[in-house]
């Protein structure tokens, strides 16, 4: 399936969790926050969160800044 | 919660020993008067030191997008549990992209602080007071403890008292300037006329620059750049950390009268007469 | 001797740990660079507290007649043994006059050093350079360790350090006026252009203003009336030991670029893109 | 119609013969970049020598309610015909007032020049941004010349260019201070960052602080109190006249560059060598 | 005598009408408080324009070797002969070079007037006050009228005193650097303590800062940097002119008070009640 | 009838004109702006327009202001 | 005998020594530092420096000052 | 003979005066000021003023300064 990971698209297989997906981008899931869909997922629904085609995912973490 | 503060090892900072003047502000009670940030650092590494010489206890970070090109470097595993986070929204243009930023930023886990920062120019980076009003009354409802970043006007800091910030921070000069207290007169205002602590952010370039807005009543002061940008940012930091103190002390204390002319420090009566 | 610093009970002033900025002058190894006054004080009783919370290690005392009539207090059972003793002219309105007063305060025994003040003008109290570079030259090659207090004038500054000076002290403005550093401009010239340390002498009214002065490079500041004047005079009298550290500490930090326009702390990526 | 300047007699102010340097603005052509205004004159009839010495070609006035039981002189009196009438709104506290008091101040058809004074805080009697803004945008619809008064605010400044407003206002200091430029910082940057005319306005004390904020670059300035408040207003006002024309020609004629150390204008070839 | 003035047609400069307030200094009465030099212009053709639009009527030149391989322009020849020529030491670098320079100047039969000039200091140009009392001293008594440019110093400003001077004229700030009136706090001293007239030498950069020299009381300013390495020195010049004729006429007004907070210049009645 | 001028309660004779009651204040026509019940009045309406019972009616002028 | 001492003429016993004149004064030598006819006297010499008619003290002492 | 004239040693023929010298060097005598052997030399007696060997000349003018 296709979907919309900070702006870009990407191919996936389907039947992916978050937990899967963030698994195979090597992102601890404590290190991130997740928006899908505009939604924020909150972290213990990571391994239940079922991607589908089409979503669009925000991933974000803290950078330097003043 | 593990995206938080991760640097385990850390000596409690030299200069916090004293409990006479307690800075009390969301829910915290701040023994150190200066926030600092996590900018511009030629060394993440060097954050450590920076906190523990300067005695900070608050800090700032941004939120980014993942870069999945970039292997970066995790800024978190350079900041001590002990020290409150203070996230950023940097990046928004608008009220609405602020409050998404501010509760992204909830959702790490980290606490409820937020610093509000709306900036629509680019060659100076001053905010939109109106936009950020407007984020601040949104945010303070939903439970933030909201620190404003604002052109010093009094208007528009009145109007942030009613949204419920917490403190106002009005800038010194545009960030990252170094031009220090340019906008002293309206920053004597604020301090003058709101009820909510004034931190000073923004512009300060120098530790005298810091030592004057405490002297003239500031709560506090944020210092990132002028840290990060130094030739030695951990000396700098030590130095930020003692002007905030002088500052704030030579507030408690009362300085002396100014005069136009001279008062002789030293008996007026001639030598030998 | 015991006509010199008579307090006994001192702790040891817990800002002078660190050694690793030495000032070395007239023979001392300082490690702080704070000098202060005795002059003004509601009470005497408070000059200990002022050094030990401010740090000094020099403190500056005057010489006149004793008054059989008034059976004032003697201001040295104020002062610890271990601060060095700078005892001023003041009352000397001629070289003669400043030579006469050195000659007698070094015959107390308290040791060497003699500030040179030589003032005929009683509104201003402004030094007259000329003869107090003559006194200068005539102490020095008694062996004197002479700190000639001035105007800020290059020619003069020149002047001195050909008379054998060990430092030079340029004012800020008016001998206690609490003005500050109104003479920025020439205090900056004499730092660029002399090789004696600076010690930016009167005129300092807070400490934001001494931690100027440090940052531009002066060796020391002397600091009286703004401290025997202030509120809490002990309170204020550390806020100046910190904030003198603390500009000499940015002073050899080396403060960041100053910039006309604004220069992001945050990555200037917008949020989202 | 005679509600305007009522003042016959008046020479050609003598220092507006050159026509080189235009100031187009709510399509008139003015030679002068003095405005100035009518308040707090021990006599009014101070006020059309005023004009004739310090050159000025906009005056501002007030609307108030007809005093019934105060007969009071009539300030039109002394105001020359082609003097141009900048009616202000003071006394309003929000958009809505501004509006009411614009479309009052019209209908005295004397012209359709406003200036948007809206401050709900006395002691400072400082702006607000945001509902000048929207006053602005709807007396600029219905056809007015519109300067709006405000805190310089780069964010309310661009507001203010949408709205469709002739020019921007900024203060130098608080209303009536004298204070001078205080907001010296932000008033450069909004020369720098917007296209409309920049006058300053508010808190010029002195002549050099109004030739100062000509020689940035401002387009004009407003000056009432430093005269009306003058020991001789007359005078004051032809020296205010003065120095905004000396600013601008110093900002036509480009100042030379400021260096850090000296260079100079005489040979540097010593005399006989 | 046709080594002085040499440049015949010149209309009288515009600004120099009024009479009501003049200037009489070495036997001469001068409408204008501008003085001007004759140094680093890109053409000395300039001169006459810059004459007659800035109204100076005292302009200083230096003295050097004819230069037998360089035909250089002879400089008198843009000078009109009206204008009072006052010759400088430059190159002096002791009392003796500085009287041998002045004996010279006057056997040119230009008249007697005398800038004293002694720098030994190549950095920032600063003058040498103690070798420049003495010339001063011995160029009085042979019938000179002596302008001595200092540092300011109050010691050294009643040497001039005493020893004869006409005028005193401290720097600004170093000669050339176009920096200003950074020596502010010493040139308001010397007004208020010194009997003599006190011309601000050196440094002035922009008419504002000369019209504020004239606002704090002196009696004239010497520009010529700032002027020659304008744009358009030309209408720098007439910049020039208008500040000082400003300054001037605000000191002679007497400026209104400054105060803290705002003061209205409208009714503080609210427009409707 | 009763009018409010400028916030005050007034008794005025019925039937008057706004010029009348301007001539009757010695107030010159051109010297002040009048609105009547919010709306401003065009001078040239002064002779014609007439007061009514609970009249409200604001009447200013230009004063000093800077 | 008659000395001056810091500018006051003063009646006191004669053969009085400096040690004598200060103790009856009740000021330690320490505290003081003692000028006779413009010389210094160092305080070893206090004991026996004999003081003579019209003899010129100063007597000075530390006092607060800047 | 040799004169010095502004620091250059100079070849001239003998009995020259002051007024020869200036002309042979093109230079009015109204546009300079002459220092013969340190002493400043009147323009009335530059016809007069007769040049000696060794003679040390200083001939100046004015220039642009400040």
């Amino acid at each position: 399936m296709e979907i919309q990971v900070n702006g870009q698209m990407e191919h996936v297989d389907d039947g992916l969790t978050l937990s899967d997906y963030l698994k195979h981008k090597k992102l601890e899931s404590e290190a991130v926050v997740v928006e899908l869909n505009l939604a924020i997922i909150p972290k213990e629904n990571y391994p239940t969160c079922n991607l589908n085609d089409k979503d669009i995912l925000e991933i974000v973490r803290f950078v330097g800044g003043g | 919660m593990r995206l938080c503060g991760l640097w385990e090892e850390v000596e409690l900072p030299m200069m916090n020993q004293e409990h006479d003047d307690i800075f009390e502000i969301g829910g915290k009670k701040l023994t150190s008067r200066l926030f600092t940030g996590t900018g511009k650092y030629s060394s993440d590494a060097l954050i450590p030191d920076v906190l523990v010489k300067s005695g900070a206890q608050v800090i700032t970070v941004a939120l980014r997008r993942v870069d999945f090109d970039a292997d970066t470097d995790n800024v978190m595993k350079h900041i001590p549990k002990h020290v409150i986070l203070l996230p950023n929204t940097s990046g928004a243009r608008t009220a609405d992209e602020a409050v998404r930023i501010a509760r992204l930023a909830r959702a790490a886990g980290c606490g409820n602080w937020i610093k509000i920062e709306v900036i629509s120019d680019s060659t100076y980076l001053l905010p939109d007071g109106y936009e950020t009003a407007k984020a601040t009354e949104i945010l303070a409802k939903e439970g933030f403890v909201v620190f404003p970043y604002i052109n010093p006007d009094l208007m528009v800091a009145r109007s942030l008292v009613n949204a419920g910030a917490s403190a106002v921070m009005p800038l010194g000069s545009p960030i990252g300037s170094n031009r220090g207290l340019r906008t002293r007169e309206m920053i004597r205002i604020l301090i003058d006329e709101i009820s909510l602590p004034i931190i000073v952010d923004a512009g300060i370039g120098r530790p005298s620059q810091a030592c004057e807005a405490m002297e003239m009543g500031a709560a506090a002061c944020l210092v990132n750049t002028a840290i990060s940008s130094a030739g030695d940012p951990v000396t700098m930091a030590m130095a930020f950390g003692e002007a905030v103190k002088a500052g704030r002390r030579a507030y408690l204390a009362g300085p002396g009268v100014v005069n136009e002319k001279a008062s002789a420090s030293s008996p007026l009566t001639g030598f030998l007469k």
